[in-house]
């Protein structure tokens, strides 16, 4: 493993200028270096034919000017053979090679070793939601931001091949990693994998934190250098298509064990309301919901508990426990006047009971309407012997 | 043969006063009869001209989304405490900042009209049916398409498929992005029939661009003149024959997607949907057995006016015609073959592998036509007037836009590039850079044939040269940027990726003000341009030697007997040229043939 | 009876083959005929094997292998086509520049059916891997009928599982084969091409049995 | 013959002698022996071949058209072999085998039409002409009255109109998204094929086709023989099949 890695770090040494100006980083993953270097053959190709081409169409307009035409005109070949099947031939030998790297490199990013660590990741409008092994999802404490356009964290190990299982709740998206320098649409009814072997931990900012979190910039927020990695959605999805980014975080092989053990405890804060807003957040809820009644994509939490909504089938309902329950496992069913076209996703399968119940607690604790006594449930802490709600 | 054969180097015309016999420009009567006669003509050189200013106009409109989604992109997003700020169109249409995925929204709008538009409305039609029209009767010594009334048939289609995409744009535009991948497109805005009013939009203009090739399919090989044959033809008659035969055979396909896409939304009939067990990837299949051979439908003609521009720019003929003439035919055949390299990111590997190895077939015929149209220059007599250096302009951006496709045609980079600002930049170095910049320099080149009037040489220059800069500055900056893994269709972005946004963002500006330029001159040329000789370039293809400028009703007085190929500048004079622009050219008797 | 004859000086791409002896052949009619004789005899032809193996298949349980059936019935309808395209459409007699119209436009279905194919057939190839099923949401509840009643099933079993998995789920199932079946599950329809197939009920259809559906996560609507 | 036509308006509107200046046109003589050929054609000929070329050219869109319908027949029956399989046998082959059979005959008629146009035999054109039209007509009831109705009535509709009470395979919408596209659109094309089989019989019966002239004729003859071709392979593709 080291010796990859010090072939990796003798590359970033050697990181040309050109390529510093076409990357904004050194590859990262284990195949990005073959990329790079594809890339940067083909850029040099390219940069030697546009010069070659260059030449005569800037000296020709001055060499052949018609104001000179009396002393150079001269009648000249209409065809050459030999020429044009030159430059017929020499282009497809320079591009043979192009496609066989081409090649080498597509089937060394979908190949995956068998000891890959499996990560699934799902795809919805517009978040990422990560499943580890043991079933741990998105972790919370390490969102990049806490307002409207946060992104997830990813954590993967380092020097170890990570496979991504990956598919789509609603419509397609494309996960993809500029740093390792690959990407894969995300399908709603197929899997798609990828792989790759992250090659450097990320290093951590004061305070050992990856994120800088005293830079209040709220939007996309800059990391520290070589915090992580972004990952972009690359295939339009809708509205928030541009913010529907990730974070991935290389960790030591052990800290990532610790790290998705403590995920895998639902509830890392006290009182159900307060392990609703994490696993609301978790889920990407409030991707599209507010909760202080300002306009989104979805109705807002304010005071939803208890309203009456009105549907597009001309029906109206009053939002209690079951009608939280029916619209978020089966959102599609009946659309708020309003939210047509807005495809909530259907979290039936997605979602366990009890984050549901703390859902459900988070949102009735947002509203003005509900009554004392389940204020008060939600303001305890879980007791599981009894029934939720 | 009682054909009487007009003497190829002095057809010039004497202007009558039957209609027959005047300039198809010269009105009929008063105003109402010359509209109703410019509505109900089936003279192809009138369709011809309603469409080119049709074409701009819409062109106009795609240009505006195109620099509102510049300005939006300028600054990023940034939302502080619920409130955004750097959205510069949801400022501009006043929506509540505090609303800010609305100011997403009309991002995604304005960008999906900027790509429908540019696609579907300027840049398929914009040669064939403005240019083509125009001239391929002239070129080839007819006196009109095959089928008049088809093609008068093809405007109105072209009218009506217009007409509901900007019901769609009306009624708040759709943000389907021009691909409508499904299931997006077919979810989206569920309550309105925008969607399907624009998809209907496009179906329509299928059959628009379908009457068009096939009219052009006929007319070139029934209608030539007497003595033409196909190695006579000029070249642009080559390049538009190749565009026609794809429009005819692939624009059916997208008929057939584009209605199951409407059966989708109306009915829910399942077939893309995978809530149904329909298949998205079957979806880009059909939609990209379309939609990429239709990017040869929009370059093709725009290397066949290359052609022209660069033999007579260079007063040569056309290095190696045959390699010119079927590399026209070869990339209409490969572009069939390669439109998987669109889906290289969905996991198809074996079909991926194909179509990379067909990809980059498709580089070697539009290489070979670069070479022999830079070898025409050599040893030419180069002019260095404004369709001249469109001429050069297209090479140079061509030659950039084609060589960058080798980093998306190996999959391992087009893994990284794919759906990237790479990918913006390529395709409108081709598109733009190609079709777009060779239709402004045939515009030039043919606005005397067309409306009988020059156009001030300098302003023109001064348009050419911000159009170029300006093009550059725009796209060369989102090569960088996408290859540093800035997404193509956000309207946000991470700060990394400013400063090529904002680089870009200036050169749509200097873009906008070149074609302002371009405007104001040919509005000034129509005014009080000076008239044109029938042949100011001194050319050798038909529309330039046996019309007059512009060309009389029935396009020829005698019908015309083709006696020299199109480009025979060694061999015979060009007629009519201007007294002093041309001299005897100075054969090399020591050169060998 | 060609047509009256051309100026020799018209177009030479046109003269060839434009007119004169593919133009106006008058196809007798006992030829038309015969010909549709032949489409008949074809077409009885079809359905009479298609219900002959059918026959077999039901009564005599004698199954012969579905693409047997595709590729007889395609065959004979090529066969009809290219009747009709040479008699009928009198293409055998026209200018074979129509022939090559025709020629092209079937090459041009060839590499769009063709290439489809080969990519929808052949996905996930390098790197074979399928979970159990995709998450139900990407399935879809829209709509009615048996599309929802099967989405329902999966709620519930996937419900089901997670309840008694809890935390330590891992999601991992055996290889499914790639191509043209996408790794949805197939609740009441059989992985292998199912034949007989009549009869056949699904078992969503029925009512949703409820014995194993935890209080607190019911999948169905109310 | 090779004269042109310098005086003639109005390109494009070839066949109406009065327009034509030059014509020394003997009214006494029928249509199709006075017909001139648009001015921009050389002669009757010349017009015959382009436009029989750009028939075929059009025939090539029509089968493209229907390559769509083909191709994700072809993609589905693949996915989901038992509910296409399930989903056919809700169709009668007895209908399809009848409206195969009417198609055959409608297509030997209007063959035998371009024959009689071209021995000008005017009886028999108006005959097959409109037999043409009502075989067209009677395809079309009994693809909708015997048919159509019958799988409407059992909510075998595609997609979420899809509410049939009875066993179904899972994706059989998706078959009968097919099924009522494919056929949907071939009976349009039969609809569209019938207007024309009666404008064609109104210009037969005013005698404007005969050997010199039958272009319309043999035009919409081919568009019919097309529209022949997909039913061939409609009918084992959706009847057939087990």
């Amino acid at each position: 493993m080291s010796t990859s890695m010090d072939t990796l770090l003798a590359l970033a040494e050697g990181r040309s200028l050109l390529h510093r100006i076409w990357f904004l980083s050194r590859g990262d993953s284990s195949q990005a270096a073959s990329t790079d270097n594809l890339f940067m053959f083909i850029l040099w190709v390219c940069i030697i034919s546009f010069v070659l081409l260059l030449i005569p169409i800037v000296y020709f307009p001055f060499k052949y000017h018609r104001s000179k035409q009396a002393t150079n005109y001269v009648q000249s070949p209409s065809h050459h053979t030999l020429l044009e099947l030159a430059w017929s031939v020499v282009p497809l030998m320079v591009m043979i090679p192009i496609f066989v790297w081409g090649f080498d490199g597509y089937v060394s990013k979908l190949a995956s070793p068998a000891d890959a660590e499996e990560i699934h990741i799902r795809g919805q409008m517009w978040n990422w939601t990560p499943r580890y092994r043991n079933g741990a999802e998105t972790d919370l404490s390490a969102r990049i931001t806490d307002t409207e356009t946060d992104v997830p964290v990813i954590y993967v190990p380092a020097e170890r091949p990570v496979k991504l299982i990956m598919s789509s709740s609603d419509v397609i998206h494309s996960f993809f990693v500029p740093d390792f320098r690959t990407k894969m649409d995300v399908f709603p009814n197929r899997f798609t994998s990828m792989w790759f072997k992250p090659m450097r931990e990320s290093t951590r900012g004061p305070g050992g934190k990856y994120i800088d979190e005293d830079e209040k910039s709220p939007n996309f927020r800059k990391p520290y250098p070589g915090s992580g990695h972004w990952v972009f959605c690359a295939e339009y999805c809708g509205t928030k298509h541009a913010e529907m980014g990730a974070w991935i975080v290389v960790l030591p092989r052990r800290e990532f064990e610790i790290k998705i053990h403590e995920l895998a405890t639902i509830f890392p804060e006290g009182t159900w309301a307060q392990a609703g807003k994490t696993i609301s957040t978790r889920k990407g809820c409030l991707q599209c919901h507010s909760i202080d009644g300002s306009p989104n994509s979805g109705p807002t939490w304010k005071n939803m508990y208890g309203a009456t909504h009105t549907y597009t089938d001309g029906s109206s309902e009053v939002v209690d426990f079951n009608h939280l329950r029916e619209h978020i496992l089966y959102s599609q069913r009946k659309i708020m006047t309003g939210y047509a076209g807005q495809n909530m996703p259907i979290f039936a399968g997605q979602i366990k009971d009890t984050e549901l119940d703390a859902i459900i607690f988070y949102i009735k604790t947002l509203s003005d309407k509900t009554p004392q006594p389940e204020l008060d449930k939600a303001n305890q802490e879980p007791d599981f012997s009894q029934p939720a709600q | 043969m009682a054909t009487i054969s007009s003497n190829p180097v002095s057809g010039h015309p004497h202007h009558g006063h039957d209609h027959a016999h005047a300039s198809y420009l010269q009105p009929k009567g008063g105003f109402a009869a010359t509209v109703w006669d410019w509505m109900t003509t089936v003279d192809h050189k009138k369709i011809g001209v309603m469409y080119l200013f049709a074409i701009l106009f819409m062109f106009f409109l795609g240009g505006v989304a195109a620099l509102a989604v510049r300005m939006e992109l300028f600054t990023p997003t940034v939302v502080t405490g619920g409130v955004a700020t750097g959205q510069e169109l949801a400022k501009f249409w006043g929506v509540d900042a505090r609303d800010w995925a609305e100011g997403n929204n009309i991002y995604n709008r304005t960008m999906t009209l900027h790509g429908l538009i540019m696609v579907f409305l300027v840049i398929v039609p914009s040669v064939p049916a403005s240019l083509g029209n125009f001239l391929i009767p002239l070129m080839i010594g007819a006196k009109d398409v095959a089928f008049p009334r088809l093609n008068l048939a093809s405007w109105y289609v072209y009218l009506l498929g217009s007409m509901f995409a900007i019901t769609a744009v009306i009624m708040g535009g759709v943000d389907t992005g021009w691909t409508f991948y499904t299931p997006y497109s077919t979810t989206t805005d569920a309550e309105s029939m925008k969607v399907v009013w624009m998809v209907l939009g496009a179906f329509i203009l299928g059959f628009s661009s379908i009457f068009t090739g096939l009219n052009f399919i006929v007319t070139i090989h029934k209608l030539r003149a007497p003595g033409m044959g196909w190695f006579d033809m000029p070249l642009f008659i080559w390049g538009m024959y190749g565009a026609a035969v794809i429009q005819v055979l692939a624009t059916p396909v997208i008929g057939i997607t584009l209605l199951l896409l409407i059966f989708e939304r109306l009915f829910h009939i399942g077939i893309f949907d995978p809530r149904m067990g329909g298949d998205p990837v079957l979806f880009q299949h059909f939609f990209w057995f379309y939609s990429h051979p239709v990017v040869y439908v929009m370059i093709l003609p725009g290397m066949a006016i290359m052609s022209e521009l660069v033999a007579v720019g260079a007063r040569k003929k056309v290095f190696g015609y045959r390699a010119v003439a079927f590399s026209s035919l070869a990339i209409a055949g490969i572009s069939f073959i390669v439109w998987g390299h669109h889906l290289f990111t969905s996991q198809g590997e074996v079909s991926a592998v194909i179509f990379s190895a067909l990809t980059f077939l498709v580089a070697i015929p539009s290489a070979v036509k670069v070479f022999n149209w830079i070898s025409t220059y050599y040893r030419g007599s180069i002019t260095l007037n404004t369709p001249s250096l469109y001429a050069l302009a297209f090479l140079f951006l061509f030659s950039i836009g084609g060589l960058t496709g080798l980093f998306l045609g190996a999959l391992a980079t087009d893994l990284h590039l794919h759906d990237t600002y790479f990918i913006v930049a390529h395709f409108h170095y081709v598109m733009m850079g190609g079709t777009i910049i060779a239709f402004v320099g045939g515009i030039h080149f043919w606005w005397p044939k067309m409306f009988g009037k020059m156009y001030n040489e300098n302003w023109a220059k001064v348009g050419w040269l911000l159009v170029f800069v300006g093009f550059n500055l725009t796209f060369f900056p989102q090569f960088i940027m996408g290859s540093q893994g800035m997404p193509r269709r956000y309207a946000n972005y991470v700060e990394e990726f400013q400063i090529y946004h904002q680089l870009s963002t200036v050169g749509s500006w200097v873009l906008a003000l070149g074609f302002v330029i371009h405007l104001l001159t040919f509005i000034h040329s129509l005014v009080a341009g000076p008239k044109a000789d029938p042949n100011p370039h001194g050319a050798l293809t038909l529309e330039w030697t046996h019309t007059s400028s512009p060309p009389i009703e029935h396009n020829f007085e005698h019908e015309p007997v083709v006696t020299h190929g199109p480009y025979d500048f060694d061999d015979v004079i060009p007629p009519q040229t201007r007294p002093g622009e041309f001299q005897l050219p100075k054969p090399n008797p020591n050169l060998k043939h | 009876m060609s047509g009256s004859a051309h100026t020799a000086g018209h177009a030479a791409g046109y003269t060839p083959h434009g007119h004169g002896d593919h133009g106006h052949t008058i196809v007798p009619i006992i030829t038309l005929r015969l010909v549709l004789a032949s489409l008949l005899f074809f077409t009885v032809l079809t359905v009479f094997l298609s219900r002959g193996e059918a026959w077999l298949s039901n009564f005599l349980n004698f199954d012969i292998p579905q693409w047997v059936n595709v590729v007889i019935a395609l065959s004979i309808a090529t066969v009809k086509t290219a009747i009709v395209v040479l008699y009928f459409m009198q293409l055998k007699y026209d200018n074979p520049l129509n022939a090559m119209i025709f020629i092209f436009t079937l090459l041009t279905v060839a590499f769009f059916l063709g290439f489809t194919m080969i990519d929808l057939g052949n996905r996930q190839t390098i790197d074979r891997f399928k979970g159990v099923s995709i998450s139900p949401g990407g399935t879809g509840l829209r709509g009615d009928g048996p599309i929802t009643v099967r989405a329902q099933e999966f709620a519930r079993l996937e419900g089901h599982h997670a309840h008694h998995h809890a935390a330590e789920h891992v999601e991992r199932g055996g290889l499914t084969t790639a191509g043209f079946r996408t790794p949805v599950p197939e609740i009441g329809s059989s992985p292998q091409y199912a034949r007989p197939v009549r009869g056949l009920t699904l078992p969503g259809l029925a009512p949703a049995p409820t014995s194993d559906v935890s209080g607190g996560h019911s999948a169905n609507g109310h | 013959m090779a004269t042109i036509d310098l005086g003639k308006h109005g390109g494009g509107n070839g066949g109406l002698p009065g327009h034509d200046h030059h014509g020394a046109d003997d009214l006494s003589r029928p249509y199709h022996e006075r017909y001139h050929a648009a001015h921009h054609f050389e002669d009757r000929e010349h017009e015959f071949d382009a436009v029989k070329m750009g028939v075929w050219l059009f025939l090539a869109t029509e089968i493209l058209l229907f390559s769509g319908m083909f191709c994700a027949y072809a993609i589905f029956r693949l996915m989901y072999p038992e509910a296409f399989v399930n989903g056919s046998h809700h169709l009668d082959w007895r209908w399809g085998l009848l409206n195969t059979v009417i198609l055959l005959m409608s297509s030997y008629w209007v063959a035998a039409a371009v024959r009689h146009a071209q021995t000008n035999n005017q009886k028999w054109l108006q005959i097959n002409v409109f037999l043409t039209f009502l075989a067209g007509l009677a395809f079309l009831i009994i693809k909708f009255v015997f048919e159509y109705a019958k799988k409407y009535k059992e909510g075998l509709l595609p997609g979420k109109f899809y509410s049939f009470g009875g066993d179904a395979t899972a994706h059989e919408p998706l078959w009968w998204a097919i099924y009522w596209g494919a056929t949907g659109i071939h009976a349009s094309h039969v609809i569209v094929g019938m207007g024309l089989f009666v404008w064609v019989w109104l210009r037969s019966r005013r005698g404007h086709f005969g050997p010199g002239h039958y272009n319309a004729v043999e035009g919409v003859g081919l568009y019919w023989h097309i529209v022949d071709i997909v039913w061939i392979f409609l009918f084992p593709m959706l009847y057939l099949i087990h």
